[in-house]
């Protein structure tokens, strides 16, 4: 019977890393397969740029940069006059400027949330799924009353509690979206222990920690990614809502603010100040729904390990 | 077995399924004959296409992503006629599911819908196929009832709330109501069920494992079919109560007449319950013959090595003749015999020609390159595998 | 002609000495229900099983589902704690014998000296008040192989990963060492190296076993829990997995227990079988002689069910009728007899018996009953509203559970029937031979089963 | 676990999530400034300031202020609202019908529009009808109720004037009797078809654009469960019985595909509240809504406080509801927590 020579022991290590690659690589490739998935990670793409290079963009606004350049002469001007490609609302500030500077609120705003509700919601979930018992019930009805407010009514009291800024924005949304990712990973860590290799790591006598560390979370762990991916989308749609309402500070470049600040217009026929802005917001959030979705359909837990 | 006319002609059907990774041969080219209240085993390994088969008799496989690639089903009808159920329009396929072919399942508890109660799903079959009865036997006069009561005798069958559809007349409704009830407690009543009135309010969920195939067996044997196929009734089942539900089947047949189709992996039941075996390998069928013949007598290296395979009281332990390797994939299979790479006869000729089902005698059939001659295959000798056996039985 | 009540333990191959002792284990779930959640019963998954698992030999486990072989398999994993009993380990002969005669004392009847032995002796083997260096080293003793191939290997890790995971937990091996040990032992269960770097979706069932077998044997344990290993895979895969199971255990000389409800591959795979019921062994002895004379209707039944390619079986089959009865109630003495071809009056009938075998058989008459006055469990006067219908229920229920007439369990007087069945203890495991026990009472008092 | 018992467990629960969304709020209204704030009516005088504190314990410890406040509350003391100068309370009473009316016709679109599509969906699977039900729910999830609001006003407010903002013209309603607040309903039950149809007009238009995000959620809950009980065992059993496709789908699939998409209806009704913060603002519908987002503006945490407090419970009497059709629904009901 062969075995490894000692070339090919040594060279173990990156032969597993590259194992490891090839497999993502593979699931990459199934995932691409759908255009709609495609289409969306193009859109994220450019608002990536968007947001990185808007200093190269467009000069940046001293002394804040978050409040768009005023230009008095031509308040309310329609796109493609006097050199403002989307054109100017009541105060005279330049659109373009203004979404292209939002893209970097919300991306600010999608990934401080979701991240830290991510890590928040599986250290909670977690202990909740593993220590079971009264821990549990008392967590999971903590989750409950969390669950009974609507997110969007919960975040606008806390964040009208604290204050308009877009910082308390991200902090109602932080501590009101945690609440769902504690949920799924709950369930996913519950179903997961019931398979046979987490029996099979209790008979070798591994301690509790390791057989979460390398059994239960690797696989109990993609919805939340899913979850996550679209929560991207989410956060900035409801986070926008916020400002809309008065949430943020006066004058930011925050998408829903935009909106809000052109609602007035409207009546007047100024109809590009809302359009603009909120169609990023539409491109932001359809870009990481559809790009959620497709994640979903292909690494559905179920279907996964065959 | 009646040598008359066969009850279904199976011939040529192929079956294909269209996936991202290829398309799959799920079935290749398969013919076989079912006989009046026969019983026809259809016997292989997971993934050896029998189920397909069986599914496409009544032209049950979803297309898409599957797909008739070729082959008709035919089944004979009383003018002694043929029907090809593949090209019949699907209102006449619909009026033959259930009524002259039906089918049961393998794990009940799927089978029967869980939010249904076990008397409305079973008054389905009589509503859709027996509607006429039902009308008389509440005395509502078939010429002067018309198509509405037609249609609501139809929906009262399977109605969810039995008031939803309540005839014009309070009284009518009731009748109706007791034919339908009479019709299925007698079904019920039919396969041993103790309590039929109390089976047919509860839901399925209430029911043991063996209660819901009986009552699976209540539905499909309802309108009396000429063919029940029985996609592996048992498997999911404990032995006691298999041996009681195959009992049961045969009894029924012996009653009635059917003719039943047998989907299992298992040939020890072939022995006891099948008149006839068709083998399938890899989608195709290796072998058929006599149920006691076959098991007596594999003349397939598959059927050969299958029956070695099964620990039988007096092997010795850790001798069971295992077949080396596993089943190929079959999704865009080359032109090949499938079990070559597994066979010890195995020779060039196997893996470059598909094999022809010849038969050996008037109802023995093998599908090997080792009982055809290299001269029909156009091939060297070298290259077709030895035929010894088959020199030898020919000469003594 | 019954010897005086000692368990199974004390019978087994005197010479190996016993890798595991069963004595009385239960476990029982708790079954809560209303708004409170309140305990209302007990589910008696495992209800007091005594087994000796012999070094070196193969324990078959064969029962139907529900009947709580699993979670013995799993008690003895140490993956589920027993509610009562004690589970000893590597007991040598004279150890076992001493067991078994200081058990039957009640602990006042002890002597001190007697007392220190029993405190030696469970310090040393009793799984639970052993040291946990001790428990560790069973632990790395005893390893299972599980039945769903898909599920028992962590679809995230690689074949590497997954079967060198005992020598990294158990920190034996470790870099190039350990790549060569887990090389080994995949070549010792018919892989390469060659997989060692692929994910289990890439893999065939059979090979997904192989791989399961390669992790268990990691720490080269003595004992392996086989749960159903087969029951998953096809017949000729199925072979070629239980050759490999055979051919390792005589090089290793490894004691199995086999759990499965195949009762083909039990025979051919056991030394000795033991047949579960309910929560319950029915039957325990040598392999063919459980199957050529079984001396418990179940194990009779569960072999004439089971369709072989061998000849046709000789007589009349048995049958069992009506359904497993609930494990929160089992039925009393023999918990077979509400089912059983054979029973008598006094295997057990109760008077809930009966009428819920007449309800569930025939109610029409279950419907003129009247009344019932209990008395006890096992006496009570049924009342009807007319003579005829008393005495057509007492010739019904007369053949309803094979009951011999002759009992008297039955009498009609008038309008009412009195039903006095005998007062029966829960049956208990005898032996009738050495080697050979049941746990059909009938049996116990007439020797053998009654000719089909 | 039978239905009764899993009902009974619910409605045991319900009081204790209660408190708990009490002690939330309390906590929050910690956060403002000078609790007392939240009783205060314009122009106090110090001393009746002082008084105020006496009465609400605001210089206790904690749990007394809590016990004060809970107090308060279950008497109907939420506080002054500052917006609408009046007791929150009284507010609350005249604007929750107009909420209620806008979020259950929202709803009904939602529901009615979200199974057809998402049965359709699911049925015809990878095909046309299904690629576009897909689509448009999934713009629907990641249009902003408010844009999609400005969206819709334009063209039809604006421009072709079909339908008007606000709740009705002005003084068709006083004249009729008032049953439940709603005035589509209590038009039509005061038999006055004019002010029905004037009702409906001012109602469409804000009902459309709450109900679009809503339906993106059932459609896609609906098309999902759908898939999976097309493939389910029972519908080949269905169709093996010879029943005509239609049917199968109807009394098999989508039976049991409704079970798990009435928990999302409920809570998709949740969207609907939080949607209509927005939608009221826009189309200037004198519900809850437009109390809040006015009451943010003008930092009035009573107003705030007590809107949370209504629209979590308006909320869980909803999944309550929704829990009760779900054990109809789906007899085998074995609800763990």
């Amino acid at each position: 019977m062969s075995s490894l020579s000692s070339v090919e022991m040594g060279s173990t290590k990156q032969s597993v890393a590259s194992v490891k690659w090839a497999r993502r690589r593979e699931v990459a490739r199934e995932v691409l397969q759908n255009p709609l998935t495609v289409i969306g990670l193009v859109i994220i793409l450019l608002f990536l740029l968007m947001a990185i290079f808007a200093p190269l963009l467009t000069e940046a606004n001293q002394p804040d940069p978050y409040q768009s350049p005023r230009d008095w002469a031509n308040i309310d001007s329609p796109p493609g006059v006097a050199g403002h490609v989307l054109g100017t609302d009541s105060q005279g500030g330049d659109l373009l400027y203004g979404v292209i500077w939002g893209s970097r609120l919300s991306l600010q705003l999608s990934l401080t949330v979701v991240i830290s509700t991510l890590v928040i919601g599986t250290i909670i979930g977690s202990l909740a799924a593993m220590r079971g018992g009264r821990l549990d019930n008392f967590l999971m009805r903590v989750v409950d009353v969390f669950l009974s407010i609507p997110e969007l009514i919960f975040a606008l009291a806390i964040a009208a509690v604290l204050g308009p800024s877009f910082r308390n924005i991200i902090l109602a949304l932080v501590a009101v979206f945690w609440v769902k990712y504690a949920r799924i990973i709950r369930g996913e860590i519950i179903r997961v222990k019931q398979a046979e290799y987490v029996a099979a790591a209790r008979v070798v006598g591994d301690s509790t920690w390791n057989i979460y560390r390398k059994d239960v979370l690797p696989n109990a762990v993609t919805p939340l990614i899913v979850q996550a991916t679209l929560d991207m989308g989410n956060v900035v749609l409801i986070g926008a809502t916020l400002s809309f309402i008065g949430l943020a500070q006066a004058g930011l470049t925050e998408w829903g603010a935009l909106v809000s600040a052109g609602q007035s217009g409207l009546l007047a026929g100024h109809w590009w100040v809302s359009t603009f802005a909120g169609l990023a917001i539409v491109l932001w959030a359809l870009a990481f729904n559809l790009v959620g979705d497709g994640l979903r359909d292909v690494l559905d837990p179920k279907t996964e390990g065959r | 077995m009646p040598d008359q006319e066969p009850l279904i002609k199976v011939e040529d059907l192929s079956v294909r399924f269209h996936s991202s990774k290829g398309v799959a041969h799920a079935v290749d080219h398969v013919s076989f004959e079912i006989f009046p209240s026969e019983t026809l085993a259809l016997v292989g390994e997971t993934g050896c296409g029998k189920s397909v088969t069986a599914r496409s008799i009544i032209r049950l496989v979803p297309e898409p992503p599957g797909e008739y690639a070729s082959g008709r089903v035919l089944l004979k009808n009383d003018d002694s006629t043929f029907t090809d159920v593949l090209a019949a329009p699907m209102k006449q396929v619909r009026a033959i599911r259930g009524d002259r072919i039906s089918m049961i399942f393998q794990d009940p508890g799927k089978a029967l819908n869980p939010a249904l109660t076990v008397g409305r799903q079973l008054a389905e079959v009589f509503g859709e196929h027996r509607a006429s009865v039902i009308l008389g036997d509440a005395g509502i006069g078939g010429a002067k009832a018309g198509a509405l009561v037609r249609r609501i005798a139809q929906q009262r069958a399977g109605a969810l709330s039995r008031g939803a559809y309540s005839l014009v007349s309070r009284k009518k409704s009731i009748a109706l109501q007791k034919s339908i009830d009479d019709l299925v407690i007698r079904a019920l009543a039919d396969t041993g069920i103790p309590n039929p009135r109390k089976i047919m309010n509860s839901y399925p969920h209430e029911l043991s494992g063996g209660m819901k195939q009986r009552v699976m067996i209540a539905q499909a044997l309802a309108c009396d079919p000429d063919l029940l196929i029985a996609d592996e009734p048992t498997t999911a089942l404990d032995v006691t109560i298999q041996a009681r539900i195959l009992e049961l089947i045969h009894q029924m047949q012996q009653r009635r007449g059917t003719a039943i189709l047998y989907i299992t992996h298992d040939l020890s039941l072939v022995r006891e319950f099948a008149d006839r075996v068709a083998v399938m390998y890899a989608g195709r069928i290796v072998e058929t013959g006599p149920a006691r013949e076959v098991l007596a007598s594999p003349q397939h290296p598959y059927t050969q090595g299958l029956l070695a395979a099964i620990p039988r009281s007096q092997t010795p332990r850790g001798e069971l003749a295992a077949i080396p390797g596993s089943v190929p994939h079959l999704i865009d299979p080359p032109a090949q015999c499938h079990f070559a790479s597994r066979c010890q006869w195995a020779a060039p000729a196997c893996s470059r020609d598909v094999p022809r089902l010849l038969s050996l005698s008037p109802k023995r059939e093998v599908a090997c390159l080792r009982f055809e001659q290299a001269a029909d295959r156009s091939s060297a000798p070298e290259d077709m595998p030895i035929r010894a056996e088959f020199e030898r039985k020919m000469t003594s | 002609m019954i010897p005086s009540p000692s368990s199974v333990a004390t019978d087994y191959d005197m010479a190996s000495g016993a890798v595991v002792t069963l004595n009385d284990v239960k476990v029982h779930y708790p079954v809560k229900e209303g708004i409170l959640q309140r305990v209302t019963g007990q589910v008696r998954a495992v209800d007091g099983v005594d087994l000796t698992i012999t070094r070196g030999k193969t324990m078959g486990l064969v029962g139907e589902s529900g009947c709580g072989k699993t979670t013995l398999g799993r008690v003895i994993a140490g993956l589920v704690s027993p509610t009562s009993g004690d589970l000893w380990l590597d007991l040598n002969p004279e150890q076992q014998a001493e067991i078994q005669r200081l058990r039957a004392l009640s602990p006042s009847a002890m002597t001190v000296a007697e007392r220190e032995i029993w405190k030696k002796l469970e310090a040393n083997h009793r799984l639970g008040s052993m040291s946990r260096e001790k428990q560790r080293k069973y632990r790395r003793n005893c390893q299972v192989v599980f039945q769903d191939a898909f599920s028992s290997l962590n679809p995230r890790q690689l074949v590497r990963e997954i079967v060198g995971r005992p020598l990294r937990v158990h920190k034996e091996a470790s870099g190039e060492e350990l790549d060569r040990r887990v090389i080994e032992l995949l070549e010792r269960v018919g892989l390469g190296a060659q997989h060692m770097l692929r994910y289990p979706h890439q893999f065939s069932g059979g090979q997904r076993q192989r791989i399961s077998i390669a992790r268990a044997l990691a720490l080269n344990p003595e004992f392996v829990i086989l749960d159903e290993p087969t029951s998953a895979l096809d017949v000729s895969v199925q072979a070629q997995i239980l050759n490999l199971l055979v051919e390792l255990q005589k090089d290793l000389g490894l004691t199995y227990l086999f759990i499965t409800h195949d009762l083909g591959v039990v025979q051919h795979m056991s030394d000795q079988i033991a047949v579960m019921y309910l929560g319950q062994i029915a039957e325990y002895g040598p392999t063919d002689q459980v199957f050529n004379s079984p001396l418990h209707p179940y194990s009779r039944i569960l072999r004439d069910s089971n369709p072989t390619l061998e000849g046709e079986v000789a007589g009349s089959k048995w049958e069992l009728s009506g359904t497993v009865p609930n494990p929160i109630n089992p039925p009393r003495g023999c918990r077979l007899h509400p089912r059983c071809p054979v029973a008598t009056a006094s295997c057990g009938w109760s008077v809930d018996d009966l009428l819920f075998t007449v309800e569930d058989r025939t109610p029409a008459l279950y419907e003129t009953i009247s009344g019932v006055e209990r008395a006890s469990d096992f006496q009570a006067q049924v009342m009807f509203e007319s003579d005829d219908a008393a005495g057509e229920f007492a010739n019904t229920a007369g053949q309803l559970g094979a009951l011999v007439a002759s009992d008297q369990a039955l009498s009609v007087d008038g309008k009412s029937v009195t039903l006095r069945f005998p007062e029966v203890s829960d049956a208990a495991l005898l032996p009738m031979s050495p080697g050979r026990w049941t746990s059909c009472t009938r049996t116990q008092t007439m020797g053998k089963l009654p000719p089909s | 676990m039978q239905v009764r018992d899993y009902l009974i467990r619910r409605l045991a629960l319900l009081p204790l999530i209660m408190l708990g969304v009490s002690v939330i709020v309390f906590t929050l209204t910690r956060f403002t400034g000078s609790p007392v704030g939240i009783y205060a009516t314009p122009n106090m005088t110090p001393d009746e300031l002082a008084a105020l504190e006496q009465r609400y314990l605001l210089d206790q410890p904690i749990p007394a202020q809590y016990a004060a406040w809970l107090g308060g509350l279950l008497r109907g003391d939420l506080g002054w609202s500052g917006v609408s100068v009046a007791p929150v309370t009284d507010v609350i009473g005249s604007r929750i019908a107009a909420t209620l009316e806008l979020a259950l016709a929202a709803g009904i679109i939602a529901v009615l529009a979200g199974i057809a599509l998402g049965t359709i969906a699911g049925v015809k699977r990878n095909k046309g009808p299904d690629h576009a039900a897909r689509f448009f729910s999934i713009l629907g999830a990641s249009t902003p109720t408010f844009w999609f609001g400005l969206l819709l006003l334009v063209p039809f407010y604006l421009w072709l004037d079909w339908f008007p903002l606000g709740r009705s013209t002005p003084d068709i309603y006083s004249s009729l009797a008032h049953y439940t607040g709603m005035y589509s309903l209590d038009a039509l039950l005061n038999g006055n078809l004019v002010a029905f149809g004037d009702a409906l007009r001012h109602l469409v238009l804000p009902a459309v654009v709450l109900g679009f995000g809503a339906m993106a959620i059932i459609v896609r809950m609906m098309r999902s469960s759908m898939v999976e009980a097309m493939s389910e065992e029972y519908v080949d059993a269905a169709r093996a019985k010879g029943l005509p496709e239609r049917l199968v789908i109807k009394r098999h699939a989508r039976r049991n595909a409704l079970v798990p998409t009435t928990t999302v209806i409920g809570l998709s009704f949740g969207f609907l509240l939080q949607g209509s913060v927005a939608v009221e603002l826009i189309f200037r519908w004198p519900g809850l809504g437009q109390w809040v987002t006015s009451a943010i503006l003008a930092g009035d945490q009573a107003t705030i406080m007590a809107y949370v407090l209504i629209t979590a419970f308006i909320f869980m009497m909803v999944n309550l509801a929704v829990d009760i059709a779900y054990a109809y629904l789906d007899r085998r009901v074995v609800l763990g927590g």
